[in-house]
C-alpha cells in the first residue's frame, strides 16, 4: 500500500514536469484549424471499431466477439502505449533518421503550444492525438489477416511488440523531423506505406506464420452478418475524411482536395470492384462494393492531397479491379488464408496508391509535394518505389521475428478443439448472441441455463 | 390416431394452413428444418469464393388426426402444396400410440 | 493499351486545365468555415449508408441487401457522375434559368478558391463537395418506395438518368444563380423542394409505374430489424446537423439557428406521431416514433434558417401527425405499394415543410429570407405554392418518361421468382445472414455447403 | 379550429420576442469555436442513441425495443422540454443559488449573440444547444437501471419530472451562475456529478423501488447481441470527445487537454476492467473490456480539463477496477437488481471521478481550475466530497418522491405477464425481428401471420 | 420403449427439465417450433398496418423412454407444464422399434 | 419403411451427408435441435453471472428408408458421426406407415 502511494506521487510528479511545461508556452493556436484536426481525430478513432465491426460481420457467428476484440483492444493498448513511449518514439527527437528517442515518454515535451515541425497553428496535443489514432488503427488492420485462429494473450503481445518495432520507427522514417524516407522525398499523404503497406503485409506474414483455418477450401466459411459489414465500410468511409482531409493539419484548400479525391476515389472503386466481378462472377455482389471503397480509400491515402479529382477517379477504378483480382485469383492461387483479406486490400491497394502518387502527384495541387511521372517527372516513382520496398521487407522481416519471440512465449494458435468450438466461447467464455436461438422464438431466455450450477455428469436414467 | 408429417415449402405454408383450418384441423405443430433430395442447390458468391448451398429451407407440419379423417387431411395437404416442381416434399403417416391435451389431462381422441 | 496510355494522359492533361486554375487563385477562406462545411460535408455523406440501413431494417431478411446496395451504390455512382458533369449542370453558368452549362464539367473552375456567388469564405471545392453529398441521397431516397420489387441492372440506370435529367435542374432551379424558382424569392433553406418532394413524387411515381409486390396487402411483411432501422434513424438525425446547419454555408448564427430548429422540430414530429399513433392503434410503437423523428426532420428542412424554435415546435408537431396519417390511412385507402414510405413520409413531409416556411419564416430570424404569412406577408406563401407546384409537376413527369425509356432498355421489375427467392439472392448471388441459421447454434458453417459444387441432380436412393 | 389558429398565433408572436431580440445583437463570434461546438453538439446527441443500442444489445430478445425506445423518447421529449423551461431553469438567472427563474422560457433571450457568463465566443443558442444534449442523456442513462421491467406510460412521465426536478436544479447548482456548488469551489468539467452520480444515483433508487425482474437471480438473463452492444460503446466513445473537449466550450488548449485525456483514461480503464475479470473469472470478456471503456470515461468526465495525461491513466485503471468489482461483486452481495449496470458505472465511476479531481487537479494544466491533493492542496478534496454527498443526498430523495408520485398516477412496473411476453410486445405491440426465425429460413414471412385477422377461437377438429 | 413427445410453453421448459433430471431422466432433444390451436394469437403493428400472428412458440421436448418409466414420466411432464389455461400443449406416444448409442453402438434399452 | 432419426454432433453434419450421399441416399431432413444428456454443458460470464448452459447444439438427421437399406444406412451414419467422446449422439428407429411424394402423389416406397 505504501510503494502504491509512492507510486502515485512519483507518477504525478513526473507528470507534473510536462504540465508546467505546457502552460507557460500556450499561445498562437489557429480555432478553426484546432477544431477540423480535433473533429478528425475524432473520426480517425471512430475507424478502429468501425473496422472491428466490418470484420466482425465477415467472420463466422462462433467467432465474432474474438474478431471484433482484436481490434478494440488495440483501442485499449496503444491509448497508452502512446502516451508512453509511442509518440516519442515515431516523432521524438531523432535518432539516425530511425527513430525517435524518449525525451517526450509521458508526453514530456508534448504540450499545449505548437509544435512548428509538425503543425504550426494547433496545439502540439492535438496534432499527438491525431497521429495516435493511426497509431491505433494500422495494427488493428493486420488482425484481419489471421481471423478466427490466434490465441488471444498471443494477439496482446504481438500488437505490443508490433506497434512498438514496426509502426513507431516506420512512421519516424516517413513522417519524423529527420526520418531517411522523409528526407529521400518520398511522399505519403495520409499513410500509404505507414498504415496500408505496413497492416497489410504484416497481415500476409502473419498468415502464412500461423497457417490456414481448420477446413480452409474445404468447408465454406461464409460472413455471418453482411449488412453489419457494409454499414461499417460506410463508417471507415466517414472516418477516411478525417483519415486523409486531416492529414492536411489544417482546415485548408489542401484538406478540401483531400476530401474530395477521397470520396471519388472510393466511388471509383465500388464500381471497378463491382463491374469486375459481374464479369468474373455473373453478379454485382454487395460484399464486392464494399470491399471496392475500402481498396479506393486505400489507394487514395497516399496520394488525396497530391493528385487532382479527375485523376483520383483513375486511381480508385484501378485500385478496384487490382484488389478485386488480389483476393479472388491470387489468394486462391497462392494458398495463403488472408482470411478478411487485410493483405489483398491494405497491401495491395497500398502498395498501388504509393506507386499512382508517383504517377499522378502534381505541383499544381500541391507546390510542396512533387510532380510524377505523368506530369513529366520520373525520378519520383523511382523515390517512391524505393520506399514500398523499403516498407515491404522491414515490416516483413520484423512482423516475422516479432511473431517467432511471441511464439516462444506462448503458443500462438488456438488448439483445433478451440478452433472448433469457437473463439469467442474458447478465448472470452461468451457468445456473441446468447439469447438468439431461443429469444428467436421468445423463450424467456432462462430455459436455457441454470446459474452457476455445473450439470451433474453420468446420472442417466434411474 | 395418426401423425401426418408433411415436408413442404415454407410459401406454401399459409396456403395449406388455411385450407386445413378451414375443414376444421387448426391444431398442428410447425417446424422450420432443411432438406436436400434431388431439388438444385443455390449458389452464393463472397470475394470470389463460389458456395453451392444443398440443404434447402423447407417446413415440416405435424398434425395428429384421428384415422377417419387422415385422407382428407392428406388430401388437401397435396392440393394445397404441389407445384408439380422437384422440391415440393413428402408425406409421411405415423403410428400414434396415445396423445394428451396437459391442460385437461384428457387422453386419446379426445385430446387432439 | 497504347489508346489505354493515351487516354490516361488526355485525362491528366484535361484535369490539370482546372489544376493550374485552383493553384493561383487560393486566398481568403476563414478556417472555422472551412472545417465546419469539411465536416458538414462528411456528417451528410454518413446520411446515405445510414438511410441503407434505416431502409434495411425495415424489409424482409431476404431483401436485405438488395435494399442496401440500393442507396449505397448511389455513392458510388454520384460520386463519380458529379466530378464529370453533375456539379456543372446544377452550380455551373446558368442557361435560360433552367439549367447549368458544362463549363464546369470534371470540375474545371472548380478550385481551391471561393466561389462567392455560393459561399464566399470556403474553398469552391468544399461547396461542391458538400452539395455532392445532397445529390447522392436524394436518389437513394427514391428505393424506399420500390423496395423488394425492381431489378438491379434497371436501377443503376434508372438512377443515374433521374440524377441528371432531374435532380440536377431542380437544384439548379432553387439553389443555382439565375435559377428560376430562386429569382422568383421561394425559400428552400436546406432541400425541401430540391431533395424531400423530389425524391417522394419520384417515388410515388415509380411505385405506380412498377406495380405492388406479391402478396401485397395479403402478405404481412413486416420490418427484419427493428433496433437497425431505429439506430440508423439516429444516425439521420446526426446527419441532418451536417444537412442544415451546414447549410447556412459557415459556422454562423444561422448555422446555429438551423440547428436549434432542426432538433426541436425532430423531437416534437417524434411526439406527434407516436401520440397520433397511440390514439389510433392502442400502442406508441417504436418505428412510430422513429419515422416521426424523419417527418419532422424533413419538414424542418425548407425552413430551418428562417423560422424561430418556437415555430419548429409547431411545425415538426404538425408533421409527424400529417406523415403517420399519410402512411396508416392515405396509403391503404389509394392502395399504392409505397414499400417503406419514400412518399409519406419525404413527399408529404416536404410539401408541408416548403409551405409551413411560407407561414413562419421571420426575417427576425434571418434577414436575407422574408416573412411568412403568420408574420404578415401572405405572398411568401404564394410563391412557395408556385415552387411547390412546379417541383411535383416537373419531378413527376420526368420520371415517369425515364422510368419508361430505361423499361424499353431492360426490364424494371423483378420476375415473380426472383421476388420469391427474395432479390438477394437473384440480383446478387448472396444471403445477408448465410451463417445464421446454423450457427445460431454453433454449426460449423461448412456443413451446409459444399464449394464450388453443384448438386448432382436425379441420383436418388440405390 | 378558431382556437386551434388563435393559439398558433398567440405563440409566434410568444417566439417572436426572442426572435426580435437576438437579431440585434449579432456580434463577435469565433467561426472556430463555433464550429467546434456545433460539431460537439452533434457528437454529445450521437450518443443517447448510442445509450440505446449499447443498452439495447445487453437485454434480452423480447425487451429490446423497449429499451431502445426509453433512450430515444428522452430525446424527444427533452428536446422540447429544454426549449420549453428546462434550459432557463437551469442557466436561466438565478434565484437564490437553487435554481434558474422562467425568464429564459420558450428560449426567449436566448439569442444568437454569445452570453458572455457562459461562453463568450459562441452564440447563445449553441451554448445552450450543447447543455440540451446533456440533459437528453442522463435521464436516458437511468433506464439501464430499469430495464426489462417498468411500464412505458409511467416511464414517460418519470422521465419529464425527473429532468425537471433533479436534472435541472443540479445543473444550476454545478454550472449556473450563483450555484452553490459553483460558488464552493466544486470541480466538476464535463458532468460527474450532474450527469453520471445523478443518473447512476437515480438508477440505484429506480431499481429498489421497482424491485427486481421476474427469476433475477434464478434464471440466466444473458445479453442478446454483443457485437451491437460494443459497437455502441464505440460510438458513446466517440461522441464523449464531443461531450469532454467541447466542454471547453472552444477549439481551444484545454479542449486538447480533455481530448487527450479522455482517449486515454478510456483506453486504461478497458485495461483495468479486462485484466481484473481476467483474474476473478478466467477469461478476458469482450462485454467486460466494453464496460470498462465506459467506467474510464465516466470517470475522466468532472476531471478532463483538469488533469494530466498521466494523471488520467491512473483515473482510468482504477475506475475499471473498481466498477468491475461494483458490478461483479457489490451487485450480488447487496441483492439490487440494477439490470444494465447503471449505478455500477456511472454511480460509482462517477463519484471515483469526482474523488479523484480533488486528488489529481492542476492549475498547471488549467489556471481556472484548482490544486488536488496531490498538488499540495487538500482542501479541493473536500470540497469535491461535500459535493458528491449533496448530488447523492438530492438526487435519492428527489427521485424516490418522483416515483412514489407517479406510482400513484400509474403503475410502475409491468404486470408479471406483461414482463414473460416481453416489453416490445406488451408495450409497443411490436418484435424486433419479426421476420428473424421465418426468414432467417428465406420464408415469405407472409406465412406466420393473417392482415388484420383475429384467430377464430374455439374451432376444432370436425 | 417409447417416444413421448411433448409440445409445451416455452417459459415451461427449464421446470420440465429439471424435475425429470430429478426423477433421473437426463437424455432428451429440445426444439424450438411454433404451433397453432385454440390459443388465441398475438397482433403487431407496423406503420399502421396490423399483423395476426397465430403461430405462437411452443417447446417440443422428444424423450425416449423404456416402457416401464413411461407413465411416470408423462406425469411429471403434465405436473410441471400446465397451467391450466389454453394453449398448454399436448403429448404425443409413439412407438420405437430400435435405439443406437452411437459412441458405444449398443443397441436397445442400454442405449437409452 | 422405417424412419431413421439421428441426433448428432452438427461438425459431423456434412461427413454424415456425403457418406450417404455416396452410397445413394440423397433425400433427408434436417433440423437444429439441442439436447442434453451425459454430456458437461459449457460455461459463459456475463458481468460478472456465470451460466451454464446445459442444452446443447445437436443436429437431428432424418432418413425414410426402404426396411433394405436400414442397417446399412446406420452403419453409415454411425461410422461417419462417431469420436468415441460423450455426447456423439442417438440413433432411434421408428415404423412408418406410408409415403407421399406431393409433386407426383407417388405412395409407399415409390415415393421416398
Ligand atoms: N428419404 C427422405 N427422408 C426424409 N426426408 C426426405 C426424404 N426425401 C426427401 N425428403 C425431404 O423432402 C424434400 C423434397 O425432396 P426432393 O427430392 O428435393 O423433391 P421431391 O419431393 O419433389 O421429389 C427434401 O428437401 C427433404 O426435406
Ligand atoms: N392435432 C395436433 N397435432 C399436432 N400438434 C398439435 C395439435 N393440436 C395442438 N397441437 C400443438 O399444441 C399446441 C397447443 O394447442 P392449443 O390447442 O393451442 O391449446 P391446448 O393444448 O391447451 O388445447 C399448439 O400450439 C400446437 O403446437
Ligand atoms: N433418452 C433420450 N431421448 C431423446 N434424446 C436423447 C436421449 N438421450 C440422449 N438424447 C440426445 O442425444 C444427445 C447425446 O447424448 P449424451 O447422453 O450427451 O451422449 P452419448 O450419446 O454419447 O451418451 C443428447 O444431447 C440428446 O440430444
Amino acid at each position: 500500500m505504501r510503494f502504491f502511494v509512492a507510486a502515485v506521487l512519483w507518477w504525478v510528479w513526473w507528470s507534473s514536469l510536462s504540465g508546467t511545461a505546457w502552460a507557460a508556452e500556450t499561445q498562437n493556436i489557429n480555432t478553426g484549424d484546432t477544431a477540423f484536426l480535433l473533429v478528425a481525430s475524432a473520426l480517425v478513432m471512430l475507424m478502429t471499431p468501425g473496422l472491428a465491426l466490418f470484420y466482425g460481420g465477415m467472420v463466422r457467428r462462433k467467432n465474432v466477439l474474438n474478431t471484433i476484440m482484436q481490434s478494440f483492444i488495440v483501442m485499449a493498448l496503444i491509448s497508452v502505449q502512446w502516451i508512453l513511449i509511442g509518440y516519442s518514439l515515431a516523432f521524438g527527437p531523432d535518432v539516425g533518421n530511425i527513430i525517435g528517442n524518449l525525451s517526450w515518454a509521458g508526453f514530456h515535451q508534448v504540450g499545449l503550444a505548437p509544435n512548428p515541425d509538425y503543425a504550426p497553428s494547433i496545439p502540439h496535443q492535438v496534432f499527438a492525438a491525431f497521429q495516435l489514432m493511426f497509431a491505433i488503427i494500422t495494427p488493428a488492420l493486420i488482425s484481419g489477416a489471421i481471423a478466427e485462429r490466434m490465441r488471444f494473450p498471443a494477439y496482446l503481445l504481438f500488437v505490443l511488440l508490433w506497434a512498438t518495432f514496426v509502426y513507431d520507427p516506420l512512421a519516424h522514417w516517413v513522417w519524423g523531423v529527420n526520418g531517411w524516407l522523409r528526407n529521400l522525398g518520398a511522399l505519403d499523404f495520409a499513410g500509404g506505406t505507414v498504415v496500408h503497406i505496413s497492416a497489410g503485409v504484416a497481415g500476409l506474414v502473419a498468415a502464412l506464420v500461423l497457417g490456414q483455418r481448420k477446413g480452409y477450401g474445404k468447408l465454406p466459411m461464409p460472413p455471418h452478418n453482411l449488412p453489419m459489414t457494409v454499414m461499417e465500410t460506410a463508417l471507415l468511409w466517414f472516418g477516411w475524411f478525417g483519415f486523409n482531409a486531416g492529414s492536411a493539419l489544417a482546415a485548408s484548400e489542401l484538406a478540401s482536395n483531400a476530401f474530395i479525391t477521397t470520396n471519388t476515389a472510393a466511388g471509383a472503386a465500388v464500381l471497378g470492384w463491382m463491374f469486375t466481378e459481374w464479369i468474373l462472377h455473373g453478379k454485382p455482389t454487395v460484399l464486392g462494393a464494399a470491399s471496392g471503397a475500402i481498396a479506393g480509400l486505400v489507394a487514395i491515402t497516399p496520394a488525396a492531397g497530391y493528385v487532382t479529382p479527375l485523376s483520383s477517379i483513375i486511381i480508385g477504378v484501378i485500385a478496384g479491379i487490382l484488389c478485386c483480382l488480389a483476393v479472388s485469383v491470387l489468394k486462391k492461387r497462392m494458398g495463403y488464408d488472408d482470411a478478411l483479406d487485410a493483405f489483398g486490400c491494405h497491401g495491395i491497394g497500398g502498395t498501388w496508391g504509393s506507386l499512382a502518387t508517383g504517377l499522378f502527384a502534381s505541383q499544381a495541387v500541391n507546390p510542396a509535394g512533387n510532380n510524377g511521372l505523368f506530369y513529366g517527372n520520373p525520378s519520383l516513382l523511382m523515390t517512391q518505389f524505393i520506399a514500398v520496398l523499403a516498407a515491404w521487407s522491414f515490416v516483413a522481416a520484423v512482423t516475422f521475428v516479432i511473431l517467432k519471440v511471441v511464439g516462444l512465449l506462448t503458443p500462438l494458435r488456438a488448439s483445433a478443439e478451440e478452433e472448433e468450438v469457437g473463439l469467442d466461447l474458447s478465448q472470452h467464455g461468451e457468445d456473441a448472441y446468447p439469447d438468439m436461438p431461443v429469444a428467436a422464438l421468445q423463450v424467456d431466455n432462462g430455459n436455457e441455463g441454470q446459474v452457476a450450477a455445473e450439470i451433474l455428469v453420468g446420472k442417466s436414467m434411474p | 390416431m395418426r401423425k401426418v408429417e408433411a415436408i413442404i415449402r415454407p410459401e406454401k405454408l399459409e396456403k395449406v394452413k388455411e385450407s386445413l383450418g378451414q375443414f376444421g384441423i387448426r391444431g398442428m405443430t410447425v417446424t422450420h428444418v432443411t432438406g436436400c433430395g434431388l431439388q438444385k442447390g443455390k449458389t452464393e458468391v463472397y470475394r470470389g469464393s463460389v458456395y453451392t448451398i444443398d440443404l434447402l429451407p423447407k417446413v415440416k407440419i405435424e398434425i395428429v388426426v384421428p384415422e377417419e379423417y387422415l385422407e382428407e387431411a392428406l388430401k388437401i395437404i397435396i392440393e394445397n402444396a404441389k407445384t408439380g416442381h422437384i422440391g415440393d416434399g413428402k408425406i409421411f403417416i405415423y403410428p400414434v400410440e396415445d396423445a394428451i391435451r396437459i391442460r385437461t389431462e384428457e387422453r386419446g381422441e379426445q385430446a387432439i
